[in-house]
């Protein structure tokens, strides 16, 4: 179970590097998205799958009764998704100022902070 | 700390930088005349060490000592014995009327308070330099005075002479600092020992290692680059863009004589073995020609006795490289005559610079009227210079000429480069004593008569001094000369000295053909002069024009380097970053033989397939999306699915965030990407193309493998195991993972809020901050935006 | 509901032993930031009262941070549970010497940019978030440095990677964004590596607290995925550090933002990296270190020296300080790929002086500006004339970073080289002294241009320029006290080291033999 | 979007899921639910009214501005760990009371106040970031 989940997660790693490798700041934000959906999977793999016995103690009980779903991957992905849904909307919202201030969201093109040819030292003394 | 005795060395060494602080103050109230009483504080220091002489010549030696870093053991020590007290007397000796000197010679300078602290600071390290005992708080002083000699030779710092002079200075002298410094932990390791006196006593122990050859090849790199040993010469006569205090101090009497006392001090264990007295002798020997030549060359005074600077440093080393005991006799009578007549010949020449405006010697001449007592002062430390009787400077050419002719047998290589070296000598020095003085009157820059008292006295104390020590020559040999040696050596020897040769031998008659040749030469001084010009013109190049071609190519190989990794393009940044991702996976993978070997089909329900390929297809369409909306609507098509997968295995909580999180995004990537453009074809070339897909799919592989290794392997379940009993138990909640986030693990919440209330307070200060623009800036956007609203209207 | 009732064994399930008031100094850091932060976010359209609430909670942070460290020299190491939970189920806050340190070193260069900022930074700037941004970012480092937890050290990276967001873009310059772009996307893929590799690790060893994993980790041995998880480790605070190859995102957004920004950043962000990294390799992983030690110690020489080459060939002083840093990581690493305890100790050292130096050389950096008008090396010139005490100043501190005695670059310097000569790492020794030398020229052609020289580029041979009258602001007791500050302690860490190497050594050995760090948070049954 | 229909809904939407919000927060601790997700419903809720009924009209009708009630939802959280300094115990030891209200006993506790701070945060942060974007629409 968990090695065809893994093939995904491998395949969700793979398209949003693709995107991030581009020039286009928008596909590297969908890059971004992805990316941390492959996390979350990769974690909630990584604590093992079990089906459909979510980590809830029923009203009757004081401890569970059954094998229920790792809840600590559950906790963690939690944080991390509210983590990186806050850098998400961080970066869209910097990438359109970047878009308004600099006219461009080609990152090729985004040369201001290290401009082309920037490098000459000055010689002598 | 005593004020008496040994211990008060550390008040000895100290003082100089306490005089640095209030020499400025002092300055500001009494002008020029500051000198007086700052020059004291050397005095005093002189009469200490002085006090000094008496028990170190019956052999004593003192190691004061008080703990600094004891972690790294560390101490604050000192080691007198009879060379660091011979230094220590130079310096301070020297260094009082070098005082005197600078409060004439900068008089009305605006900076001379700043010149005399800096002046103070080098004297302080350069005492700390020869009495330490711990090897690093020698190192210390070491570097204390490459530092403070930078800041003297830049002093005139408007000048791009002086400053590129004072860069090469602290360049060369500090680069061969590090050699030393590694040299100095090699030795610490080899021997166990921190101290100076500790590591002299621990007898073949260096010698033996199988590291003594790194171990001096690291200790030559320092001493060769601070005493200005051939090809690392050329910093010296650059250094004379100081003022000339400083080259009368540091460069002729103190600091360049630091490489010359470490390798004397070090000599006991380091000494004579055949690297040894291979490698010092030759390249001391290339020193002294190479100075001499260099310096007949020149027609400025102070350049002349630079490079005639250089030559005696040059013939020390050859001295000490030796082992000879004679020679280094010789060796330790020249350095005591070097310092002498050197600083007074130096002082000498900027008296002349200061009161005639010019020192250079072929428009000089017929000051003798005018400047008296300079020129007598002149004429005493040239004679010594030029090895004559009655001066120490004659002895010590005895001596020297003994040690070479007459020591492990005759040496015909070295004694012809002594016997050539000196004779050149003699010539400066006759052309530096003679001709700015004697002829006719040469019309100077400036009305040239006589200094004030503070200009004239180092020269004619520290020339008179010179003969002194010859007339009085058994009792120098007896307090200065003789522990000397014995430091030198490393073991007791008494040295017997005396004005007039014993016998008439080898030495006297070299002695008598250095000083007909040198007269011979002086005589066609102008031929000689014509005749290496053309020789260095031919050669064209030299370790000085090597400098800035050194710096000049440093600097353009590191912009290279740096155009070459920091090239400015966010695509290779992040191309480089997941290829060396993809190697940090696959690497250890392969390695370690960690990749799974089976794949066993897994018993998914006909739905669980479903989810997995709506989210497999999801991604498929974000990657091959064409607009915006296609790009929106395939992410959220992922996003759920992720979600229904939360779902499927047990997670609610999740699955409902997600779900929220999703929409949310979908909502402020519509509000946001409006106004940002998704180009409708992947503008990347095939290759790149190809290139990133082989990374991509590459760390994809690579995660999926790490992962299937992982989970295949029995999993430890301890902490979900103490959540599941205690939550309700104990922490009252039936929802574990809401358990997990408020209260087991609730710091991580804590510092996750953290996270969403800066989000919130960044993205506001993204959007409500407008830039101050500058005008230019404000058209370069207008026509950029020009530019984007054609293009838009374009694709419409 | 009243679960009361149920007999439960509270003891198996919590540390019932009431704490000592001084415990509390473990989370006290976070605690101050947190409240001084929201405090600040409340109050931020008073931009008066900014600075002074900011100044307060950083002077209490300072002290705590004091307090802390003289509890773990006194006591050994300190830990709290949060929740009373028992490690390894709740989360530890752990400091050791290190953390303890290193806290402290930069809640003091926290207080100092605090003060400079309130002469520096704008209305505007304070409005939207300047102090608020501060607080929170003190908040991720102290937690970094604190925590026992392995994900919760991944939480107070990001609060410290978000909140340095905030800082790098307030302004809004159209070079700031730009910077921020490449900055903000690089991080990000760092700590989701760092993620990515925690979630393995939990996977493998099934537990999150450091001191477990320090005793399940060496029962495993470096075999199977462990190794990549490793190696994951390596290349994400690699990138958090700044490390050659993957140290694109620091020279790319350093120069952008205010000045005192770039002086904070320069002086915590790269080192709660290299923090991370001592952590994870020395106590975590150790067998992970001594593989990968060829590795580390290659990263460390091509760090070094790409950073001074790159200060080397710049023209524009933030730029090349951000090389500086670089290349200051780059010893740091050296320790690490050492990795024995005289080395680690010179490593810790390292990071509390480069900590302080690099905060003032960028602070040093904008009088610079407010003095010379620019920050290009062309244009400047006559700042020796202008202001010999600022000349000074500047002087120091360069000769502070090159590793010149007598100041704070030099011990740690000559503690990693004689590690590295002790075990046989030549080519590391070289490397170092080798950056050193080269490390002084640059810093000596800044002086040579920006200081000795008359005027900028084109003024003629022993012709002084008249600089313009500077902005009072900048010579303010707002501006020096905090350079004064910074500049005091690099000195006395240069003269009086033997405190701070007693502490880098305690620090070191903490890591390398952690009994105590293992008994502090699991109690004396350890071993 | 701003249709009379819309308009008019949107106030009683909004109110609906801000309601539904504090009850998702509430029961939180036993079933699905929780701060998160409580936060981000009544986030949306504002995001929706500001979208009907433009930005100004939200900022009237929340009166704090939305950052500030996101720093004090997190010195809420900060503060509810504080309680146990005061019980010797360590950092964020949870602390519960039973009290009667009307004949029920309600639990209240530490961890109870904490998840209400994550919520007043995430309204505050993302409510502030979603009326922050909406205002540039509207401009």
């Amino acid at each position: 179970m968990e090695a065809t989940v893994s093939v995904l997660i491998g395949l969700f790693f793979a398209v949003a590097i693709y995107l991030l490798m581009s020039r286009q700041l928008v596909r590297i934000l969908l890059g971004i998205a992805i990316l941390g959906n492959a996390v979350n999977l990769l974690i909630f793999t990584s604590g093992r799958l079990l089906r459909e016995v979510p980590p809830i103690i029923p009203e009757a009980l004081q401890v569970p009764a059954e094998t229920i779903a790792n809840p600590l991957p559950q906790a963690l992905i939690l944080t991390a998704i509210v983590i990186s849904f806050s850098f998400l909307a961080f970066l869209l919202v910097l990438a359109f100022r970047a878009y308004q201030e600099l006219g461009t969201d080609d990152t090729n093109e985004m040369r201001v902070a290290e401009p082309t040819g920037d490098v000459r030292p000055p010689q002598g003394y | 700390m005593s004020l008496i005795g040994s211990e008060a060395t550390f008040i000895a060494v100290l003082a100089p930088f306490a005089a640095a602080i209030v020499a400025p103050t002092l300055t500001r109230l009494l002008a020029h005349n500051a000198a007086w009483p700052l020059a004291l504080v050397p005095a005093a220091i002189f009469l200490f060490f002085a006090g000094l002489v008496p028990e170190v010549a019956g052999g004593a030696s003192f190691t004061p000592a008080v703990d600094w870093a004891p972690a790294y053991g560390v101490t604050f020590s000192f080691f007198v014995d009879g060379l660091s007290t011979l230094f220590a007397l130079l310096i301070s000796g020297i260094g009082t009327f070098i005082i005197l000197y600078s409060g004439g010679y900068l008089k009305g300078h605006p900076q001379q308070g700043r010149f005399f602290s800096f002046m103070f600071l080098f004297m302080g390290a350069m005492l700390g330099l020869v009495l330490g005992n711990d090897l690093i708080t020698l190192f210390i002083f070491w570097e204390l005075t490459s530092i403070t000699s930078f800041l003297l030779i830049g002093f005139d710092h408007l000048r791009a002479a002086s400053r590129r002079a004072a860069i090469q200075a602290l360049v060369v002298t500090g680069g061969g600092g590090l050699s030393l410094l590694a040299g100095f932990l090699v030795i610490m390791a080899v021997t166990g020992e921190a101290n100076m006196s500790a590591v002299l006593a621990s007898g073949d122990t260096l010698r033996d290692s199988g590291l003594y050859a790194l171990v001096l090849a690291l200790v030559l790199g320092g001493a060769f680059t601070k005493s200005a040993q051939f090809p690392f010469h050329f910093w010296l006569p650059n250094a004379m863009e100081a003022p000339t205090p400083v080259s009368a101090f540091l460069h002729s009497a103190t600091m360049v004589k630091a490489g010359v006392y470490l390798l004397m001090r070090m000599h006991p264990v380091l000494g004579d073995t055949a690297l040894w007295t291979t490698i010092l002798p030759v390249f001391g020997g290339a020193t002294l020609l190479v100075g001499t030549i260099l310096a007949v060359r020149q027609t400025d005074l102070k350049l002349m006795l630079a490079y005639t600077t250089v030559a005696s440093l040059g013939l020390l080393v050859m001295l000490t490289g030796t082992s000879w005991e004679k020679a280094i006799e010789g060796a330790a009578l020249y350095l005591l005559a070097h310092s002498l007549f050197k600083g007074a010949l130096f002082m000498v020449a900027g008296t002349i610079d200061h009161e005639a405006g010019t020192r250079d010697i072929t428009r000089l001449g017929g000051l003798r009227k005018a400047m008296p007592i300079t020129f007598a002062a002149a004429c005493l430390a040239a004679l010594s210079m030029s090895g004559l009787p009655p001066f120490v400077g004659f002895i010590a050419k005895e001596y020297l000429y003994t040690g070479i002719w007459g020591g492990a047998g005759a040496n015909y290589a070295l004694t012809a480069t002594a016997v050539l070296g000196n004779a050149l000598m003699l010539v400066i020095a006759a052309a530096v004593a003679l001709k700015p003085f004697l002829g006719p009157k040469v019309e100077t820059p400036k009305h040239a008569h006589e200094g004030p008292v503070l200009l004239y006295a180092g020269p004619v104390v520290l020339s008179l001094v010179g003969l002194a020590s010859a007339l009085l020559a058994h009792d120098t040999g007896v307090l200065v000369i003789g522990p000397v040696v014995s430091s030198i050596l490393g073991v007791p020897s008494a040295v017997d000295v005396h004005l007039v040769p014993t016998h008439i031998g080898a030495a006297l008659y070299l002695s008598l053909g250095t000083i007909a040749l040198g007269v011979v030469l002086f005589l066609r001084l102008d031929a000689l002069r014509a005749g290496t010009a053309r020789l260095l013109t031919a050669i064209g190049w030299g370790p000085d024009k090597g400098f800035d071609q050194v710096i000049a190519g440093i600097v353009s190989f590191s912009a290279w380097v740096t155009r070459t990794v920091q090239g400015g393009r966010m695509e290779v940044y992040m191309t480089m970053t997941f290829l060396i991702t993809a190697a940090a996976i696959l690497v250890p993978m392969t390695v370690a033989g960690t990749w799974p070997t089976g794949f066993a089909m897994p018993d998914f329900r006909f739905y669980e397939w479903g989810v997995l390929a709506i989210a497999a297809a999801g991604l498929v369409a974000v990657l091959i999306a064409r607009t915006r909306l296609t790009a929106i609507v395939s992410l959220g098509i992922q996003g759920f699915a992720v979600a229904l997968i939360f779902m499927l295995f047990g997670a609610p909580d999740l699955s409902f965030t997600q779900f929220m999180v999703e929409t949310l995004s979908v909502v402020i990537l519509a509000l946001v990407m409006t106004r940002l453009n998704l180009q409708p074809r992947d503008h990347r070339p095939m290759a790149a193309r190809l290139c990133h897909s082989v990374i991509a799919l590459a760390i994809g592989a690579g995660f999926a493998g790490l992962l299937i290794q992982i989970t295949s392997a029995p999993f430890d379940r301890r902490l979900s195991d103490f959540f599941e009993a205690y939550s309700r138990t104990i922490a009252h909640g039936r929802n574990i993972v809401n358990v997990i986030l408020v209260d087991f693990r609730g710091f991580d919440t804590l510092g996750e809020i953290a996270v969403v209330m800066v989000t919130g307070l960044c993205v506001l200060a993204l959007i409500r901050v407008r830039p101050k623009r500058s005008a230019e800036e404000a058209l370069d956007l207008a026509a950029g935006g020009d530019a984007l609203r054609k293009r838009e209207e374009a694709r419409v | 509901m009243a679960a009361a009732d149920t007999a439960v064994d509270l003891s198996q399930a919590m540390r019932l032993e009431p704490v000592l008031p001084g415990d509390w100094l473990v989370v006290a850091p976070l605690l101050l930031t947190i409240l001084g932060g929201a405090l600040c976010l409340i109050t931020r359209k008073n931009t008066e009262a900014q600075p002074k609430v900011a100044i307060i909670f950083l002077t209490l942070l300072v002290l705590s941070c004091a307090g802390l460290l003289a509890r773990v020299l006194d006591k050994g190491v300190v830990t709290m549970v949060a929740g009373s939970w028992l490690p390894p189920f709740g989360i530890a806050f752990t400091a050791d010497a290190l953390g303890a340190t290193l806290a402290l070193t930069s809640s003091l260069v926290a207080l100092a940019v605090a003060v400079y900022g309130a002469s520096d930074v704008d209305r505007s700037g304070r409005r939207y978030g300047f102090y608020p941004f501060l607080l929170l970012l003190m908040t991720g480092v102290c937690g970094a440095f604190l925590t026992g937890d392995i994900f919760n050290l991944y939480v107070w990276f990001e609060v410290l990677l978000i909140s340095s967001f905030g800082l790098l873009v307030l302004g809004n310059e159209r070079a700031q964004l730009d910077g921020a772009v490449k900055y903000a996307i690089l991080n990000i893929i760092a700590t989701t590596l760092f993620l990515i590799a925690t979630g393995l690790l939990y996977g493998i060893v099934g537990t999150l607290n450091m001191a477990d994993i320090a005793i399940k980790a060496r029962g495993i041995g470096m075999d199977g995925p462990l190794t990549t998880v490793a190696v994951l480790y390596f290349l994400a605070f690699a990138m958090k550090a700044a490390a050659f190859p993957v140290n694109f995102w620091l020279p790319a957004s350093y120069h952008t933002p205010r000045i005192v920004v770039s002086a904070v950043f320069a002086g915590l962000l790269t080192k709660v990296g290299v923090y991370a990294l001592l952590r994870i390799f020395v106590l975590l992983m150790p067998d992970a270190r001594a593989a990968l030690a060829d590795l580390i110690a290659l990263v460390a020489i091509l760090t070094m020296l790409t950073g001074v080459f790159g200060a080397l060939a710049q023209t524009d002083i933030r730029r090349l300080l951000g090389y500086l840093v670089i290349s200051g990581i780059g010893s740091m690493l050296a320790g690490l790929a050492i990795g024995t305890t005289p080395a680690l100790a010179g490593a810790i050292f390292y990071a509390v002086h480069s900590i302080l130096v690099m905060t003032a050389l960028y602070m040093a950096a904008g009088v610079m500006r407010a003095l010379g008008g620019s920050f290009s090396l062309r244009e400047l010139g006559g700042l020796y004339g202008a202001n010999p005490a600022f000349a000074a100043v500047f002087l120091m501190l360069g000769f502070a970073v090159a590793g010149l005695p007598p100041f704070s670059g030099f011990w740690p310097k000559v503690l990693l080289v004689d590690a590295a000569l002790v075990g046989g790492h030549g080519w590391i020794a070289a490397a170092i002294l080798i950056t050193g030398l080269l490390t002084t020229i640059a810093i000596g052609r800044v002086w040579v241009f920006a200081f000795w020289r008359g005027g900028a580029e084109g003024t003629p041979d022993g012709y002084e320029k008249a600089l313009a009258v500077p902005d009072p602001k900048i010579t303010g007791a707002g501006i020096w006290l905090p350079i004064g500050l910074l500049l005091g302690l690099i000195v006395l860490l240069g003269i009086q080291p033997e405190f701070m190497m007693q502490v880098a050594g305690r620090g070191a050995a903490s890591l390398g033999e952690p009994l105590g760090y293992l008994r502090s948070v699991f109690g004396d049954a350890i071993q | 979007m701003r249709t009379v229909i819309f308009r008019t809904i949107a106030p009683y939407l909004a109110a609906l899921m801000v309601l539904f919000s504090v009850f998702v927060l509430l029961r939180g601790h036993n079933e699905p639910g929780g701060g998160f997700i409580g936060g981000l419903i009544a986030a949306s809720a504002l995001a929706i009214y500001g979208i009907a009924c433009g930005v100004a009209a939200v900022r009237r009708a929340i009166t704090l501005h939305p950052m500030s009630l996101s720093a004090a939802g997190l010195l809420m959280a900060a503060l509810s760990g504080l309680v146990s300094l005061f019980t010797g115990q360590p950092f964020m030891t949870s602390q519960w009371w039973y009290v009667r209200l009307f004949g029920v006993e309600v639990p209240l506790s530490t961890p109870m106040i904490f998840d209400i701070g994550v919520y007043l945060v995430v309204v505050g942060s993302i409510g502030s970031i979603a009326l922050a974007l909406e205002e540039r629409e509207s401009d």
